[in-house]
């Protein structure tokens, strides 16, 4: 058995439901792989796990992972489950936000860590300034991982992925009507999420592309598997949750929504999305993410074998 | 120390009583907030205009509403019988009961506190030893090569000043890319800060003889290594004991802040985990039980050094 | 007592001084610690150095027990250098505290030099005992020095510097910690201990009644610079029961050794 | 691999050079005495810098000194502001507050001899605790901003700050107590002429762990929340886009900072405790 | 001196202690320092307390200075219980150790009770001033107590004890800690120190040349429990040359103080 170790960009819940499925299930014993899936973290940057040697291949977010190549470390997008951004502005109705516009003279939210390009591109495309509150600008807080600000009346607006955290703002007893939602989909500052990305060097070794190939495949049989049977998909996290912090009411909804996203992918790379995501990110205003178009950031090579052999 | 039980009860119950009253302000807005959803009636303006109110004022405006701040599902500050009863849950609940449970599957439960708690006791315990093996040894080059004495002893305490804690996923990750994962990574945070410690201490210890005795060592013509066995080391026991148990509670430190970055179990991805899915219950169960463990082992550290003391004739 | 009286004579000085000086180099300058000590002392004899603080009793002290080396002059021990006779261990040297190591038994005590010498294990023991039984302490091997009275920690440390042999005894004011009655008594089985085994002793002391009690030559010493002012051969015969020290003889030696003290004596 | 031998070449000759400097009387020198520590911290520098060139390790995995050096120096305004909210802002009033605090409970304790038996043993209790672990409630409870921060260091400073203090106002013998009794000295008096002067070498040893705690708490609360500034901050955003010599940048920034506090308080303590035999030497 | 001697006989006793007793509770059950004591001290004596270690020397004197409650007996100090006497300040307490505080300077140390009794500035500068020159230290009133000798640190202690001008000056062992030249030249300061103030005065120690020397009036002690065994009323003038000491008459006394400790004491 060849042996994979994938590196994932957070902690063990049900929005990476497709490789714990397919662990679980033996769809990646199927392809002859030995898959060893690491949860992330916070301050765990998969782009400096696989340039350390930690990982074979990571789980990512498109900016980051552009942000990464420029860096030096030459990432490439070799399969795209995620088709569309599950990422979102969530807003108390009651602070006088209805549309980006209101925006000026609030406190947002946003995630750091490679996740605030798209944001701040969103921003500067608003013509609202991020260093303060004031007429024209915005007052941006560094936000953790929970959804306390908003719940705590700290911020007007956090950051929320349709998956996760909105629903931890409902489950906190907050009803959808009390808030506002601005979908960076609908916004049009939309960039791609949960990527496969290797080093490009790997890639020159076939046995390497075959290898992923049929890594990707399982991986995709997987998230079929996991969209057609929600319930036990997001049990299969949690048993793979080694935090045990998980409940499997939260992680169903997840599997539901992140299906949503997922849809109809068959983990091929769609070069629309990928210019709009390097489109959005180059208009970055003062500090864009990347500073050049990148060259050679994805490849179809694997997903064709993949594919092909279906 | 039988004469220190009763004040010692006094304050806990003091601490107990301010916590109770202290729960009540605390979680006011949010118990307000949902009253309000249920349709009652409450002073102070909407949710956004009670934001600008003081708590206090908005409890004694809401008397009857504000006593549910004891009772929330997600306080900001759960009041201690929550704690205990996730504490239980956590703890002996999930084993007997859960699903995956020890009584259910002979294993501790991943979703059981007593699991996190081995994971980071495992790692607490090896690193400490690393660190305490590395401090004393450095002790003991310090004490006997004057060009370390003078080169490193600033550095360690330099060394201390860095913010070891915010390398930590760094060091993780590193140590990660050479193969080094698992309980290791945090073990070298947890030696990093327990060594320091044990170096300042060790040394004192191992200056402790004073002129006589080193003279006598020489009247003898004892070598160094006679004199580091027979003088220094018992000498610097009572010292490095001291700092023995400074070392263990920074050790526990040091794997917690390590267990931060990386989900893998443990009690501070326990409190990690409890953050993100906004448990404040879940983040006050695993404190109190690192406050356990850190007492647990600090006494384990103290009646060694009881022992200690007593095999080496001591008058204690 | 005849045992040591015949001993004394048989070979020459077992230490010798001669134009000996040691300099100390502090932060505040020089600090001259002895100038041109001269001395010499034969084979059992039980010499004192009485004089007030600082005037270098425990540095000359240091010197023949190779713990200081001098700036110039000559010192031998034994007719060899006092490093030489140093690690040929020909001394035991006993210190103002008893210094006991609180974590060793008196017997693990009075063996630790035994062990670092490398004395087999059955003669290590025999040793002990048998020290033990000259300082009148058989019995008490196994309790920790914590467990005894200040004088019987000092003879334990004399024991402890008998144990190995060695051919001379340092003793730098070994009871200057204890109380009078106390130290009447020990000096008394000092005496008989010299008696019976017959080492030449170098005794450092404070106490004038002491010092004319034990010796067979009392050293005057005078600080700054620190210096011999007058060296006593007792006339005192050397059977001394305790109430010699109302004799007239006895606090003759006495006044002479307070008037050299006195005249060496500057502030206070 | 030469740079690699040339490393090894560098230590050895490093450590060559400190034992000839701390040898033969050269050691007493106010000169060696400082150069001494800055020969190894140099020596350890250029190590590091040979090795990573030489096993080319990739800079998103460790970058070598100089560009650290090149970072910290060309981004100056940025990690001033750093330093300002975290150091400044954060860790500051919270030691302030942590400290003063745990003085005024160490007199009450020490007044008090029922609270020292009942608080003490607790007290050692929390300062075992990970307070680390209360940084996401104080985040949650004071906000973003540095009070938050402050909060932090309070809780972490004031424990072993307080033990100390206790310990030292005990720190007196016997005799010192009766002599104020003789006197017909009160409380007050007994206090401020000899408890608190006894005290202080106590205090100055809390202060110097405190000092060192503070920065760590700041710090660390900033990862689970913060404005768009400060070294945890920084730390934590540079890590997620792979500029680790910007880490590096502010991880320095904060060992500046944390060394300068120190040093500052052992010159505080050598004039205050002058007559400390520790001091005298 | 004729000025002491004329305040002694002025008035009723200064001290007074009958059938006191004194018995610690200890976690190995009670132990009895004090058994029966009875004592009277007119004011001007000059009392001199004796006796091996553990008889209750320090115990007594600290019941004098009510830093210690007798579990029975009377014990009254100029006519008042001592703790009304502490708090009417009657009296300077000398430690065996100078007791010095490191953070003062020797002036800084002698003003210090000056400072808790609440004199006014000018009169403690005053007083600190005079007490320094008593004890001849005019002039180091600006060091700190770790520059000065031994000597000198227990001179400044006395003067502590002498600078609110208590009727009565408490000293244990104040000379203890020091050699027996210091010593000496210290006790023939004391002596015309108290002559020149006519304090009434316990004092300590384990000495007895000292105590005979210093004392018109010696307390032998004996321990377990600790009680009076002689109280000696000296035969010696009150002006007193250093080579008194080798008098007849200082002999007999010593001689008669030594016979009382020995009778009182056990095992070493
Ligand atoms: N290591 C040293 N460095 C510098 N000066 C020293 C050293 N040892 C002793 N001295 C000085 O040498 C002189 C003699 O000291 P020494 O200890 O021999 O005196 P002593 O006669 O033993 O005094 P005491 O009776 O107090 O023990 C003193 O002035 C002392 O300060
Ligand atoms: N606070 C105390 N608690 C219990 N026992 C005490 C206490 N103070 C003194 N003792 C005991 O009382 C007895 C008398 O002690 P004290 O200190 O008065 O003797 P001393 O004559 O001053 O001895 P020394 O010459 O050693 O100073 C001793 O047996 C001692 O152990
Ligand atoms: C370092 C880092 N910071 C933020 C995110 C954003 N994010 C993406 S998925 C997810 C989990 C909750 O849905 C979060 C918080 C990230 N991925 N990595
Ligand atoms: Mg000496
Ligand atoms: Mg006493």
């Amino acid at each position: 058995q060849d042996a994979v170790t994938l590196q994932l960009k957070w902690v063990t819940q049900a929005q990476f439901a497709g490789y714990y499925v397919a662990l679980d299930q033996g769809f990646y014993g199927e392809e002859n792989l030995d898959v060893t899936i690491l949860p992330g973290g916070p301050d765990i940057a998969p782009t400096q796990v696989i340039a350390g040697g930690g990982a074979d291949v990571v789980v990512d977010w498109m900016p980051s992972a552009l942000a990464a190549r420029e860096a030096g470390v030459p990432l490439v997008n070799i399969a795209q489950p995620f088709q569309a951004s599950g990422m979102q502005l969530t807003c108390w109705a009651d602070s006088g936000i209805a549309a980006p516009a209101d925006f000026a003279n609030h406190t947002l939210g946003v995630w750091f860590s490679g996740n605030e390009y798209p944001f701040l591109s969103w921003m500067s495309q608003l013509g609202l300034q991020t260093d303060g509150k004031d007429a024209d600008g915005v007052e941006v807080l560094k936000q953790g991982f929970n959804v306390d600000p908003l719940i705590q009346r700290q911020a007007d607006c956090i950051s929320t992925m349709t998956y996760n955290e909105y629903w931890q703002v409902i489950d906190a007893g907050v009803t959808p009507e009390e808030l506002v939602n601005f979908k960076y989909e609908d916004q049009g500052v939309a960039t791609l999420e949960d990527g496969l990305y290797v080093l490009e060097e790997s890639l020159a070794d076939p046995a390497f592309v075959d290898r992923m190939a049929r890594f990707v495949r399982a991986s995709m049989r997987g998230w079929q598997w996991a969209e057609e049977n929600p319930e036990e998909a997001a049990q299969i996290v949690l048993d793979n949750d080694e935090t045990g912090a998980q409940t499997i009411e939260h992680q169903t909804r997840m599997m539901g929504e992140v299906a949503k996203l997922i849809g109809d992918s068959t983990g091929a790379l769609d070069p629309a999305a990928y210019e709009r995501t390097v489109a959005t990110l180059m208009a970055g205003g003062s500090a864009p993410v990347i500073n050049a178009v990148p060259e050679g950031a994805w490849t179809t090579a694997v997903t064709d074998v993949a594919l092909a052999a279906q | 120390m039988r004469r220190s039980v009763l004040p010692v009860l006094w304050v806990v119950l003091a601490i107990l009583v301010v916590w109770y009253v202290a729960a009540i302000p605390m979680n006011v807005r949010e118990v307000l907030t949902q009253a309000e959803r249920g349709g009652a009636q409450v002073w102070g303006g909407t949710a956004a205009e009670r934001q600008e109110r003081s708590a206090l004022a908005l409890v004694a405006r809401n008397p009857g509403v504000a006593m549910a701040g004891w009772s929330q599902e997600r306080p900001r500050l759960p009041v201690p019988h929550q704690v205990a009863v996730e504490l239980w849950q956590s703890t002996v609940g999930e084993e007997v009961f859960g699903r995956r449970g020890f009584v259910q599957t002979g294993e501790f439960s991943n979703r059981s506190l007593i699991t996190h708690a081995g994971i980071t006791l495992g790692a607490t315990v090896v690193g400490f030893l690393i660190g305490t093996a590395a401090g004393v040894l450095l002790a003991i080059g310090i004490v006997h090569n004057r060009a370390m004495d003078m080169s490193v002893m600033p550095w360690a305490v330099i060394s201390q000043t860095v913010p070891i804690v915010a390398l930590a996923p760094m060091i993780v990750v590193v140590l990660n890319s050479v193969g080094v994962q698992g309980l290791l990574p945090k073990a070298v945070i947890s030696a990093y800060l327990s060594f320091f410690p044990v170096v300042v201490g060790m040394v004192k210890g191992l200056r402790a003889p004073d002129r006589m005795q080193l003279d006598q060592m020489h009247t003898w013509n004892a070598g160094t290594g006679d004199t580091l066995r027979k003088l220094r080391l018992p000498a610097s026991v009572p010292y490095l004991f001291a700092s023995l148990k400074v070392a263990i509670a920074a050790a526990l430190v040091g794997t917690i802040v390590g267990e931060l970055p990386v989900q893998r179990g443990g009690l501070g991805a326990r409190m990690l985990a409890g953050s993100y899915y906004g448990q404040t219950v879940q983040i006050w169960a695993a404190l109190l039980m690192a406050a356990v463990l850190a007492a647990g082992l600090v006494g384990l550290v103290g009646w060694l050094e009881r022992r200690t003391l007593r095999a080496m004739g001591g008058a204690a | 007592m005849a045992n040591a009286a015949s001993l004394s004579r048989t070979a020459g000085p077992v230490i010798e001084a001669q134009g000996v000086n040691l300099v100390f180099q502090t932060a505040d300058g020089p600090v001259q610690a002895l100038r041109d000590v001269s001395l010499s002392v034969a084979k059992g004899e039980f010499v004192s150095f009485i004089g007030p603080s600082g005037c270098g009793k425990t540095t000359l002290l240091r010197c023949v027990a190779a713990l200081e080396t001098p700036s110039s002059g000559r010192l031998t021990v034994n007719g060899m250098d006092p490093d030489a006779a140093r690690k040929a261990r020909a001394y035991g040297y006993v210190f103002q505290a008893a210094g006991l190591y609180p974590w060793r038994t008196i017997a693990g005590n009075i063996r630790l030099p035994l062990e670092i010498m490398g004395f087999p294990r059955a003669e290590q023991d025999a040793r002990v005992d048998r020290v033990l039984r000259l300082v009148d302490l058989a019995g008490f091997g196994r309790k920790y020095p914590w467990q005894l009275s200040g004088g019987m920690q000092q003879r334990a440390s004399i024991a402890r510097a008998l144990a190995f042999d060695a051919d001379i005894l340092l003793m730098d004011e070994p009871f200057g910690a204890l109380d009078e009655i106390v130290r009447d008594r020990l000096n008394e089985e000092l005496l008989g201990l010299w008696a019976r085994t017959g080492k030449t002793t170098l005794f450092v002391t404070h106490s004038i009644p002491e010092a004319v009690y034990l010796s067979t030559k009392i050293v005057v010493m005078s600080p700054r610079p620190g210096r011999i002012t007058d060296i006593i051969d007792s006339p005192l015969p050397r059977e001394r029961p305790l109430d010699i020290r109302e004799s007239p003889e006895f606090l003759a030696v006495a006044h002479r050794v307070r008037e050299g003290l006195r005249a060496g004596h500057i502030e206070v | 691999m030469t740079l690699v031998l040339l490393a090894v070449a560098v230590w050895v000759g490093g450590w060559a050079l400190n034992g000839w400097l701390t040898r033969g009387g050269r050691e007493r020198l106010r000169a060696v005495r400082v150069a001494v520590p800055l020969i190894f911290g140099a020596t350890i520098l250029l190590c590091w810098e040979l090795l990573v060139r030489g096993l080319d390790v990739p800079p998103a995995i460790l970058p070598p000194p100089s560009r650290i050096g090149a970072t910290f120096a060309g981004n100056l305004p940025v990690l001033w502001g750093d330093f300002v909210q975290t150091i400044l802002k954060g860790a500051f009033s919270g030691l302030a507050i942590g400290v003063a605090a745990a003085l005024a409970v160490a007199v009450l304790v020490d007044r008090f001899d029922a609270l020292r038996r009942g608080l003490l043993p607790v007290g050692s209790f929390m300062a075992a605790l990970p307070i680390i672990g209360v940084a996401p409630i104080m985040v949650m409870w004071f906000g973003f901003g540095w009070q938050s921060k402050a909060a932090v260091v309070v809780l972490m400073v004031f424990f072993p700050m307080l033990v100390n203090a206790v310990a030292g106002l005990a720190d007196t013998t016997q005799m010192q107590r009766d002599l104020m009794r003789t006197y017909g000295a009160g409380y007050w008096a007994t206090l401020g002429k000899l408890r608190v002067p006894a005290a202080l070498p106590f205090v100055f040893n809390g202060l110097k762990i405190a000092a060192t705690l503070a920065m760590i708490g700041a710090i660390v609360a900033e990862f689970f929340g913060s404005p768009t500034q400060g070294i945890g901050f920084r730390i934590s955003t540079a890590n997620g886009a792979l500029q680790l010599d910007m880490v590096w940048a502010a991880i320095l920034v904060g060992a500046l900072a944390g060394s300068a506090v120190y040093g500052i308080i052992t010159l505080v303590e050598r004039g205050a405790t002058f007559w400390h035999p520790s001091q005298r030497t």
